[in-house]
Protein backbone atom coordinates (compact mmCIF):
# COMPACT_ATOMS: atom_id res chain seq x y z
CA UNK A 1 0.00 0.00 0.00
CA UNK A 2 1.68 3.39 -0.74
CA UNK A 3 -0.12 6.98 -1.47
CA UNK A 4 1.65 10.06 -3.01
CA UNK A 5 0.69 13.24 -3.93
CA UNK A 6 3.25 13.89 -6.80
CA UNK A 7 4.31 16.86 -9.37
CA UNK A 8 5.80 14.73 -11.98
CA UNK A 9 3.74 13.11 -14.86
CA UNK A 10 2.41 9.11 -13.50
CA UNK A 11 3.80 6.18 -14.65
CA UNK A 12 1.04 3.69 -14.64
CA UNK A 13 3.08 1.08 -15.93
CA UNK A 14 4.84 1.50 -12.98
CA UNK A 15 2.16 1.65 -10.87
CA UNK A 16 0.55 -2.09 -12.30
CA UNK A 17 3.92 -3.76 -11.26
CA UNK A 18 3.91 -2.23 -8.01
CA UNK A 19 0.82 -4.18 -6.98
CA UNK A 20 1.83 -7.33 -9.09
CA UNK A 21 1.92 -10.67 -6.70
CA UNK A 22 1.20 -13.98 -7.88
CA UNK A 23 -1.32 -14.50 -5.64
CA UNK A 24 -3.82 -11.74 -7.70
CA UNK A 25 -5.63 -12.93 -10.34
CA UNK A 26 -6.85 -9.41 -10.84
CA UNK A 27 -5.79 -5.95 -11.52
CA UNK A 28 -7.36 -2.71 -11.82
CA UNK A 29 -6.13 0.65 -13.30
CA UNK A 30 -8.09 3.28 -12.94
CA UNK A 31 -6.51 6.93 -14.72
CA UNK A 32 -8.27 9.83 -14.23
CA UNK A 33 -7.39 12.47 -17.10
CA UNK A 34 -7.74 16.38 -18.50
CA UNK A 35 -10.66 16.33 -20.42
CA UNK A 36 -10.96 19.20 -23.33
CA UNK A 37 -14.72 19.86 -22.44
CA UNK A 38 -16.04 20.29 -18.98
CA UNK A 39 -19.77 22.01 -18.40
CA UNK A 40 -19.68 22.59 -22.23
CA UNK A 41 -16.79 24.68 -22.10
CA UNK A 42 -13.54 23.82 -23.96
CA UNK A 43 -10.80 23.71 -21.46
CA UNK A 44 -7.26 23.89 -22.69
CA UNK A 45 -5.39 22.80 -19.44
CA UNK A 46 -6.02 22.91 -15.17
CA UNK A 47 -3.74 23.78 -12.69
CA UNK A 48 -4.36 21.25 -9.21
CA UNK A 49 -3.69 22.60 -6.02
CA UNK A 50 -3.61 20.70 -2.51
CA UNK A 51 -3.37 21.18 0.59
CA UNK A 52 -0.57 18.52 0.72
CA UNK A 53 -0.05 17.27 4.52
CA UNK A 54 -3.80 16.62 4.80
CA UNK A 55 -4.27 15.47 1.16
CA UNK A 56 -1.41 13.00 1.99
CA UNK A 57 -3.23 12.17 5.23
CA UNK A 58 -6.89 11.56 3.66
CA UNK A 59 -5.10 9.82 0.91
CA UNK A 60 -3.22 7.16 2.97
CA UNK A 61 -6.75 6.87 5.31
CA UNK A 62 -9.04 5.68 1.93
CA UNK A 63 -6.42 3.36 0.94
CA UNK A 64 -6.11 1.99 4.28
CA UNK A 65 -10.43 1.54 4.73
CA UNK A 66 -10.17 0.32 0.94
CA UNK A 67 -7.52 -2.54 2.23
CA UNK A 68 -9.85 -3.34 4.83
CA UNK A 69 -12.88 -3.44 3.32
CA UNK A 70 -11.63 -5.49 0.63
CA UNK A 71 -8.90 -7.21 1.97
CA UNK A 72 -5.93 -6.26 -0.16
CA UNK A 73 -2.76 -4.34 0.61
CA UNK A 74 -2.20 -4.14 -3.04
CA UNK A 75 -3.14 -0.46 -3.63
CA UNK A 76 -1.34 2.14 -4.76
CA UNK A 77 -2.28 5.80 -5.53
CA UNK A 78 -0.37 8.59 -6.76
CA UNK A 79 -2.30 12.33 -7.56
CA UNK A 80 -0.62 14.45 -9.63
CA UNK A 81 -0.71 18.42 -9.05
CA UNK A 82 0.86 21.32 -10.70
CA UNK A 83 -0.25 22.46 -14.28
CA UNK A 84 -1.46 19.63 -16.25
CA UNK A 85 -2.32 19.80 -20.26
CA UNK A 86 -5.20 18.21 -21.79
CA UNK A 87 -5.09 14.19 -22.29
CA UNK A 88 -2.84 14.11 -18.74
CA UNK A 89 -3.00 11.95 -15.98
CA UNK A 90 -4.10 13.56 -12.62
CA UNK A 91 -4.65 10.64 -10.94
CA UNK A 92 -3.76 7.08 -10.88
CA UNK A 93 -4.63 4.12 -8.93
CA UNK A 94 -3.37 0.50 -9.41
CA UNK A 95 -5.65 -2.49 -6.78
CA UNK A 96 -5.04 -5.86 -7.37
CA UNK A 97 -6.41 -8.52 -5.32
CA UNK A 98 -6.85 -11.93 -5.67
CA UNK A 99 -10.87 -11.94 -7.41
CA UNK A 100 -12.00 -9.42 -9.90
CA UNK A 101 -15.10 -8.53 -8.52
CA UNK A 102 -12.87 -6.91 -5.47
CA UNK A 103 -10.37 -5.52 -7.45
CA UNK A 104 -13.29 -3.40 -9.25
CA UNK A 105 -14.77 -2.15 -5.93
CA UNK A 106 -12.20 -1.08 -4.24
CA UNK A 107 -10.60 1.03 -6.93
CA UNK A 108 -14.07 2.85 -7.12
CA UNK A 109 -14.17 3.01 -3.32
CA UNK A 110 -10.71 5.02 -3.45
CA UNK A 111 -12.30 7.15 -6.73
CA UNK A 112 -14.94 8.34 -5.11
CA UNK A 113 -13.67 8.77 -1.48
CA UNK A 114 -10.65 10.90 -3.14
CA UNK A 115 -13.43 13.11 -4.97
CA UNK A 116 -14.98 13.38 -1.62
CA UNK A 117 -12.58 13.85 0.49
CA UNK A 118 -9.03 14.87 -0.47
CA UNK A 119 -8.16 18.34 0.01
CA UNK A 120 -7.35 19.34 -3.72
CA UNK A 121 -8.67 22.27 -5.97
CA UNK A 122 -8.29 22.47 -9.43
CA UNK A 123 -8.77 25.49 -11.63
CA UNK A 124 -9.41 25.19 -15.37
CA UNK A 125 -8.68 27.13 -18.20
CA UNK A 126 -10.56 27.79 -21.09
CA UNK A 127 -9.87 28.64 -24.80
CA UNK A 128 -10.69 32.24 -24.33
CA UNK A 129 -8.15 32.95 -22.00
CA UNK A 130 -10.13 32.73 -18.84
CA UNK A 131 -9.75 30.40 -15.62
CA UNK A 132 -12.04 29.33 -13.10
CA UNK A 133 -11.87 27.20 -9.88
CA UNK A 134 -13.89 23.89 -10.39
CA UNK A 135 -16.89 23.24 -7.88
CA UNK A 136 -18.31 20.24 -8.44
CA UNK A 137 -21.48 21.28 -5.52
CA UNK A 138 -22.13 24.19 -7.57
CA UNK A 139 -22.74 21.69 -10.37
CA UNK A 140 -24.94 19.19 -8.42
CA UNK A 141 -26.91 22.26 -7.49
CA UNK A 142 -27.33 23.23 -10.39
CA UNK A 143 -28.55 20.25 -12.00
CA UNK A 144 -30.73 19.79 -9.11
CA UNK A 145 -32.91 22.44 -10.15
CA UNK A 146 -35.67 22.63 -12.43
CA UNK B 1 -4.00 32.57 21.31
CA UNK B 2 -2.95 32.43 18.25
CA UNK B 3 -4.16 29.77 15.45
CA UNK B 4 -3.03 30.04 11.80
CA UNK B 5 -5.55 30.26 9.11
CA UNK B 6 -4.86 28.33 6.17
CA UNK B 7 -7.34 29.34 2.77
CA UNK B 8 -6.89 27.61 -0.32
CA UNK B 9 -8.15 27.94 -4.48
CA UNK B 10 -11.21 30.10 -4.35
CA UNK B 11 -11.13 30.95 -0.41
CA UNK B 12 -7.56 32.48 -1.03
CA UNK B 13 -8.65 34.19 -4.09
CA UNK B 14 -11.05 36.06 -2.29
CA UNK B 15 -9.46 36.85 0.57
CA UNK B 16 -6.08 37.48 -1.47
CA UNK B 17 -3.59 35.42 0.74
CA UNK B 18 -3.73 31.72 1.79
CA UNK B 19 -2.28 32.54 5.26
CA UNK B 20 -3.66 34.52 7.85
CA UNK B 21 -2.49 34.43 11.86
CA UNK B 22 -5.60 34.98 13.82
CA UNK B 23 -5.38 36.14 17.57
CA UNK B 24 -8.30 34.56 19.58
CA UNK B 25 -9.49 34.33 23.08
CA UNK B 26 -8.74 31.19 24.90
CA UNK B 27 -11.78 29.07 24.19
CA UNK B 28 -13.10 30.05 21.12
CA UNK B 29 -14.31 27.88 18.54
CA UNK B 30 -13.89 27.28 14.58
CA UNK B 31 -17.07 29.67 14.29
CA UNK B 32 -14.97 32.28 16.05
CA UNK B 33 -12.25 32.52 13.55
CA UNK B 34 -14.64 31.87 11.09
CA UNK B 35 -15.74 34.65 11.95
CA UNK B 36 -12.72 36.84 12.51
CA UNK B 37 -11.93 35.45 9.05
CA UNK B 38 -15.24 36.95 7.79
CA UNK B 39 -14.39 41.04 8.83
CA UNK B 40 -11.47 41.19 7.17
CA UNK B 41 -11.15 42.24 3.09
CA UNK B 42 -13.03 40.05 0.98
CA UNK B 43 -14.00 37.98 4.08
CA UNK B 44 -17.21 38.47 3.11
CA UNK B 45 -17.80 36.32 0.78
CA UNK B 46 -16.80 33.18 2.72
CA UNK B 47 -19.72 30.91 2.31
CA UNK B 48 -21.86 30.62 5.73
CA UNK B 49 -20.79 27.08 6.65
CA UNK B 50 -17.29 26.21 4.92
CA UNK B 51 -15.81 22.51 5.59
CA UNK B 52 -13.24 23.33 8.22
CA UNK B 53 -10.04 21.11 9.11
CA UNK B 54 -8.31 21.31 12.26
CA UNK B 55 -4.49 20.48 12.50
CA UNK B 56 -4.94 17.66 9.25
CA UNK B 57 -8.53 16.61 10.27
CA UNK B 58 -12.09 17.39 9.39
CA UNK B 59 -13.97 19.43 12.21
CA UNK B 60 -17.09 20.57 13.27
CA UNK B 61 -17.45 24.82 13.61
CA UNK B 62 -18.51 23.91 17.81
CA UNK B 63 -14.86 22.49 17.90
CA UNK B 64 -12.53 24.42 20.21
CA UNK B 65 -9.49 25.57 19.02
CA UNK B 66 -5.86 25.14 21.19
CA UNK B 67 -3.14 27.59 20.93
CA UNK B 68 -1.13 27.10 17.86
CA UNK B 69 -4.12 25.28 16.13
CA UNK B 70 -3.66 24.96 11.90
CA UNK B 71 -7.78 26.04 10.88
CA UNK B 72 -8.25 25.29 6.89
CA UNK B 73 -10.87 26.32 5.66
CA UNK B 74 -11.52 24.06 2.70
CA UNK B 75 -13.26 24.89 -0.78
CA UNK B 76 -15.34 22.27 -2.26
CA UNK B 77 -12.71 19.78 -3.08
CA UNK B 78 -12.27 18.51 -7.00
CA UNK B 79 -9.69 16.28 -6.99
CA UNK B 80 -9.15 13.18 -9.15
CA UNK C 1 -12.36 -0.20 -31.01
CA UNK C 2 -10.28 -3.45 -31.27
CA UNK C 3 -9.71 -6.99 -29.91
CA UNK C 4 -7.50 -9.67 -30.30
CA UNK C 5 -6.13 -13.14 -29.78
CA UNK C 6 -2.64 -12.89 -29.51
CA UNK C 7 0.15 -15.81 -28.53
CA UNK C 8 2.72 -13.05 -27.23
CA UNK C 9 2.55 -11.15 -23.63
CA UNK C 10 0.42 -8.07 -23.39
CA UNK C 11 1.36 -4.80 -22.98
CA UNK C 12 -0.54 -2.80 -20.63
CA UNK C 13 0.70 0.80 -21.82
CA UNK C 14 0.11 0.07 -25.23
CA UNK C 15 -3.62 -0.48 -24.77
CA UNK C 16 -3.81 2.76 -22.00
CA UNK C 17 -2.27 4.72 -24.98
CA UNK C 18 -4.44 2.99 -27.78
CA UNK C 19 -7.83 4.29 -25.62
CA UNK C 20 -6.47 7.79 -24.96
CA UNK C 21 -8.68 10.55 -26.11
CA UNK C 22 -8.66 14.35 -24.92
CA UNK C 23 -12.32 13.95 -24.96
CA UNK C 24 -12.28 11.30 -22.55
CA UNK C 25 -11.40 11.88 -18.11
CA UNK C 26 -11.15 8.55 -16.91
CA UNK C 27 -9.34 5.41 -19.14
CA UNK C 28 -9.57 1.66 -16.52
CA UNK C 29 -7.41 -1.00 -17.86
CA UNK C 30 -8.10 -4.46 -16.41
CA UNK C 31 -5.24 -7.18 -16.64
CA UNK C 32 -6.61 -11.02 -15.44
CA UNK C 33 -3.51 -12.52 -14.58
CA UNK C 34 -2.16 -16.47 -13.53
CA UNK C 35 -2.78 -16.79 -9.78
CA UNK C 36 -0.58 -18.99 -8.09
CA UNK C 37 -3.26 -20.80 -6.32
CA UNK C 38 -6.92 -22.30 -7.50
CA UNK C 39 -9.12 -23.88 -5.64
CA UNK C 40 -6.23 -24.66 -3.05
CA UNK C 41 -4.07 -26.37 -5.68
CA UNK C 42 -0.34 -25.02 -6.53
CA UNK C 43 -0.65 -23.58 -9.91
CA UNK C 44 2.72 -23.69 -11.80
CA UNK C 45 1.17 -22.03 -15.13
CA UNK C 46 -1.67 -22.00 -17.20
CA UNK C 47 -1.97 -23.48 -21.00
CA UNK C 48 -4.84 -21.81 -22.82
CA UNK C 49 -5.85 -22.80 -25.99
CA UNK C 50 -8.61 -21.41 -27.81
CA UNK C 51 -11.68 -21.67 -30.68
CA UNK C 52 -10.07 -18.89 -32.80
CA UNK C 53 -11.94 -17.65 -35.40
CA UNK C 54 -15.12 -18.24 -32.79
CA UNK C 55 -13.05 -15.90 -30.58
CA UNK C 56 -12.30 -13.67 -32.50
CA UNK C 57 -16.11 -13.04 -33.40
CA UNK C 58 -17.25 -13.39 -29.64
CA UNK C 59 -14.51 -10.91 -28.48
CA UNK C 60 -15.56 -8.32 -31.22
CA UNK C 61 -19.52 -8.85 -30.27
CA UNK C 62 -18.89 -7.98 -26.73
CA UNK C 63 -16.93 -4.94 -27.42
CA UNK C 64 -19.41 -3.65 -29.85
CA UNK C 65 -22.20 -3.96 -26.86
CA UNK C 66 -20.09 -2.56 -24.28
CA UNK C 67 -19.44 -0.03 -27.00
CA UNK C 68 -22.90 0.87 -27.95
CA UNK C 69 -24.42 0.36 -23.95
CA UNK C 70 -21.73 2.51 -22.73
CA UNK C 71 -21.51 5.04 -25.35
CA UNK C 72 -17.70 5.05 -26.22
CA UNK C 73 -15.76 3.14 -29.04
CA UNK C 74 -12.47 3.54 -26.66
CA UNK C 75 -12.65 -0.18 -26.14
CA UNK C 76 -9.63 -2.21 -26.75
CA UNK C 77 -9.34 -6.21 -25.76
CA UNK C 78 -6.24 -8.62 -25.99
CA UNK C 79 -6.69 -11.93 -25.01
CA UNK C 80 -3.37 -14.06 -25.11
CA UNK C 81 -3.21 -17.92 -25.04
CA UNK C 82 -0.48 -20.48 -25.46
CA UNK C 83 1.34 -21.45 -21.95
CA UNK C 84 1.73 -18.85 -19.19
CA UNK C 85 3.87 -18.31 -16.16
CA UNK C 86 2.47 -17.31 -13.00
CA UNK C 87 1.11 -13.58 -13.03
CA UNK C 88 1.48 -13.31 -16.61
CA UNK C 89 -1.60 -11.68 -18.32
CA UNK C 90 -4.12 -13.86 -19.78
CA UNK C 91 -6.44 -10.88 -21.11
CA UNK C 92 -5.79 -6.54 -20.82
CA UNK C 93 -9.42 -4.21 -21.50
CA UNK C 94 -8.35 -1.03 -21.99
CA UNK C 95 -11.77 1.24 -21.52
CA UNK C 96 -11.76 5.41 -21.64
CA UNK C 97 -14.69 7.42 -21.32
CA UNK C 98 -15.72 10.65 -20.31
CA UNK C 99 -16.94 9.49 -17.36
CA UNK C 100 -15.61 7.45 -14.80
CA UNK C 101 -19.24 5.33 -13.75
CA UNK C 102 -19.31 4.36 -17.77
CA UNK C 103 -15.47 3.31 -17.82
CA UNK C 104 -16.23 1.32 -14.76
CA UNK C 105 -19.47 -0.15 -16.18
CA UNK C 106 -18.40 -1.02 -19.25
CA UNK C 107 -15.01 -2.77 -18.08
CA UNK C 108 -16.85 -4.75 -15.64
CA UNK C 109 -19.24 -6.05 -18.49
CA UNK C 110 -16.18 -7.04 -21.14
CA UNK C 111 -14.94 -9.15 -18.60
CA UNK C 112 -18.05 -10.61 -17.10
CA UNK C 113 -18.76 -11.34 -20.84
CA UNK C 114 -15.59 -12.72 -21.91
CA UNK C 115 -15.67 -15.36 -19.07
CA UNK C 116 -19.07 -16.54 -20.16
CA UNK C 117 -19.07 -16.41 -23.89
CA UNK C 118 -15.55 -16.49 -25.24
CA UNK C 119 -14.21 -19.98 -25.71
CA UNK C 120 -11.14 -20.14 -24.59
CA UNK C 121 -9.81 -23.03 -22.15
CA UNK C 122 -7.17 -23.14 -19.60
CA UNK C 123 -4.93 -26.44 -18.32
CA UNK C 124 -3.47 -25.63 -15.20
CA UNK C 125 -0.48 -27.04 -14.12
CA UNK C 126 0.20 -27.96 -10.72
CA UNK C 127 3.44 -28.17 -8.37
CA UNK C 128 2.91 -31.86 -8.51
CA UNK C 129 2.75 -32.21 -11.89
CA UNK C 130 -0.44 -32.64 -12.65
CA UNK C 131 -2.72 -31.03 -14.99
CA UNK C 132 -6.01 -30.15 -15.50
CA UNK C 133 -8.85 -28.19 -17.58
CA UNK C 134 -10.49 -26.07 -15.39
CA UNK C 135 -14.75 -25.86 -15.28
CA UNK C 136 -15.54 -23.38 -13.69
CA UNK C 137 -19.14 -24.71 -14.29
CA UNK C 138 -18.23 -27.44 -12.27
CA UNK C 139 -17.07 -25.59 -9.62
CA UNK C 140 -19.82 -23.73 -9.38
CA UNK C 141 -21.79 -27.18 -8.79
CA UNK C 142 -19.63 -28.08 -5.92
CA UNK C 143 -20.26 -24.68 -4.24
CA UNK C 144 -24.11 -24.92 -4.58
CA UNK C 145 -24.46 -28.56 -2.78
CA UNK C 146 -24.04 -28.76 0.66
CA UNK D 1 -23.85 -34.78 -46.68
CA UNK D 2 -20.67 -34.06 -44.45
CA UNK D 3 -19.94 -31.60 -42.01
CA UNK D 4 -16.67 -31.29 -40.00
CA UNK D 5 -16.93 -31.65 -35.78
CA UNK D 6 -14.46 -29.51 -34.04
CA UNK D 7 -13.36 -30.72 -30.52
CA UNK D 8 -11.76 -28.86 -28.04
CA UNK D 9 -9.70 -29.25 -24.50
CA UNK D 10 -11.17 -31.84 -22.02
CA UNK D 11 -13.18 -32.98 -25.20
CA UNK D 12 -10.39 -33.76 -27.68
CA UNK D 13 -8.88 -35.77 -24.92
CA UNK D 14 -12.30 -37.61 -24.46
CA UNK D 15 -12.20 -38.69 -28.24
CA UNK D 16 -8.13 -38.05 -28.62
CA UNK D 17 -9.30 -35.74 -31.89
CA UNK D 18 -9.85 -32.23 -32.45
CA UNK D 19 -11.55 -32.45 -35.65
CA UNK D 20 -13.82 -35.27 -37.37
CA UNK D 21 -15.83 -35.43 -40.65
CA UNK D 22 -18.95 -36.90 -40.26
CA UNK D 23 -21.44 -37.84 -42.32
CA UNK D 24 -25.48 -36.95 -41.91
CA UNK D 25 -28.76 -37.48 -43.69
CA UNK D 26 -29.81 -34.42 -45.00
CA UNK D 27 -31.78 -32.61 -42.73
CA UNK D 28 -29.89 -33.63 -39.92
CA UNK D 29 -29.59 -31.61 -37.08
CA UNK D 30 -27.35 -30.59 -34.36
CA UNK D 31 -28.38 -33.52 -31.88
CA UNK D 32 -27.85 -36.25 -34.60
CA UNK D 33 -24.26 -34.87 -35.01
CA UNK D 34 -24.03 -35.34 -31.39
CA UNK D 35 -25.12 -39.18 -31.36
CA UNK D 36 -22.59 -39.63 -33.85
CA UNK D 37 -19.86 -38.26 -32.33
CA UNK D 38 -20.94 -39.90 -28.75
CA UNK D 39 -20.42 -43.05 -30.48
CA UNK D 40 -17.07 -42.77 -31.19
CA UNK D 41 -14.73 -43.98 -29.16
CA UNK D 42 -14.65 -41.78 -25.64
CA UNK D 43 -17.78 -40.31 -27.24
CA UNK D 44 -19.73 -41.63 -24.86
CA UNK D 45 -18.30 -39.66 -21.96
CA UNK D 46 -19.17 -36.33 -23.56
CA UNK D 47 -22.27 -34.73 -21.22
CA UNK D 48 -25.73 -35.23 -22.63
CA UNK D 49 -26.41 -31.47 -23.65
CA UNK D 50 -23.05 -29.79 -24.30
CA UNK D 51 -22.86 -26.32 -25.61
CA UNK D 52 -22.41 -26.14 -29.36
CA UNK D 53 -21.52 -23.61 -32.12
CA UNK D 54 -22.04 -23.81 -35.79
CA UNK D 55 -20.46 -22.13 -38.39
CA UNK D 56 -18.96 -19.91 -35.24
CA UNK D 57 -22.14 -19.23 -33.66
CA UNK D 58 -23.40 -20.47 -30.55
CA UNK D 59 -26.32 -22.95 -31.69
CA UNK D 60 -28.95 -25.01 -30.51
CA UNK D 61 -29.57 -28.81 -30.45
CA UNK D 62 -32.49 -28.59 -32.63
CA UNK D 63 -30.50 -26.55 -35.58
CA UNK D 64 -30.61 -27.95 -38.76
CA UNK D 65 -27.32 -28.87 -40.51
CA UNK D 66 -25.99 -28.31 -43.85
CA UNK D 67 -23.08 -29.76 -46.29
CA UNK D 68 -20.36 -28.52 -45.07
CA UNK D 69 -21.44 -27.16 -41.98
CA UNK D 70 -18.51 -26.50 -38.61
CA UNK D 71 -20.07 -27.53 -35.11
CA UNK D 72 -18.22 -27.11 -32.51
CA UNK D 73 -18.43 -28.90 -29.43
CA UNK D 74 -18.04 -26.55 -26.99
CA UNK D 75 -16.91 -27.62 -22.89
CA UNK D 76 -17.40 -24.99 -20.77
CA UNK D 77 -15.35 -21.93 -21.13
CA UNK D 78 -12.62 -20.70 -19.06
CA UNK D 79 -11.26 -17.55 -20.85
CA UNK D 80 -10.14 -13.96 -18.96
Amino acid sequence: MRVAIVSRPLDPAALIAEVARSANGATLLFIGTVREQNDGRDVTGIEYVVYGPMADRELAAIAAEAASQFSTDDIVVEHRVGHLQLGEASVAIAVAHARRAAAYDASRYVIEQIKRRVPVWKREEYTDGTREWVDPTAGALAVSQP
Amino acid sequence: MTITALLFASYADLLQRERVDLTLPVGSTVRDALAQLRALPGGSQLPPSPLVAVNLEYSRADAVLTMGDELAVIPPVAGG
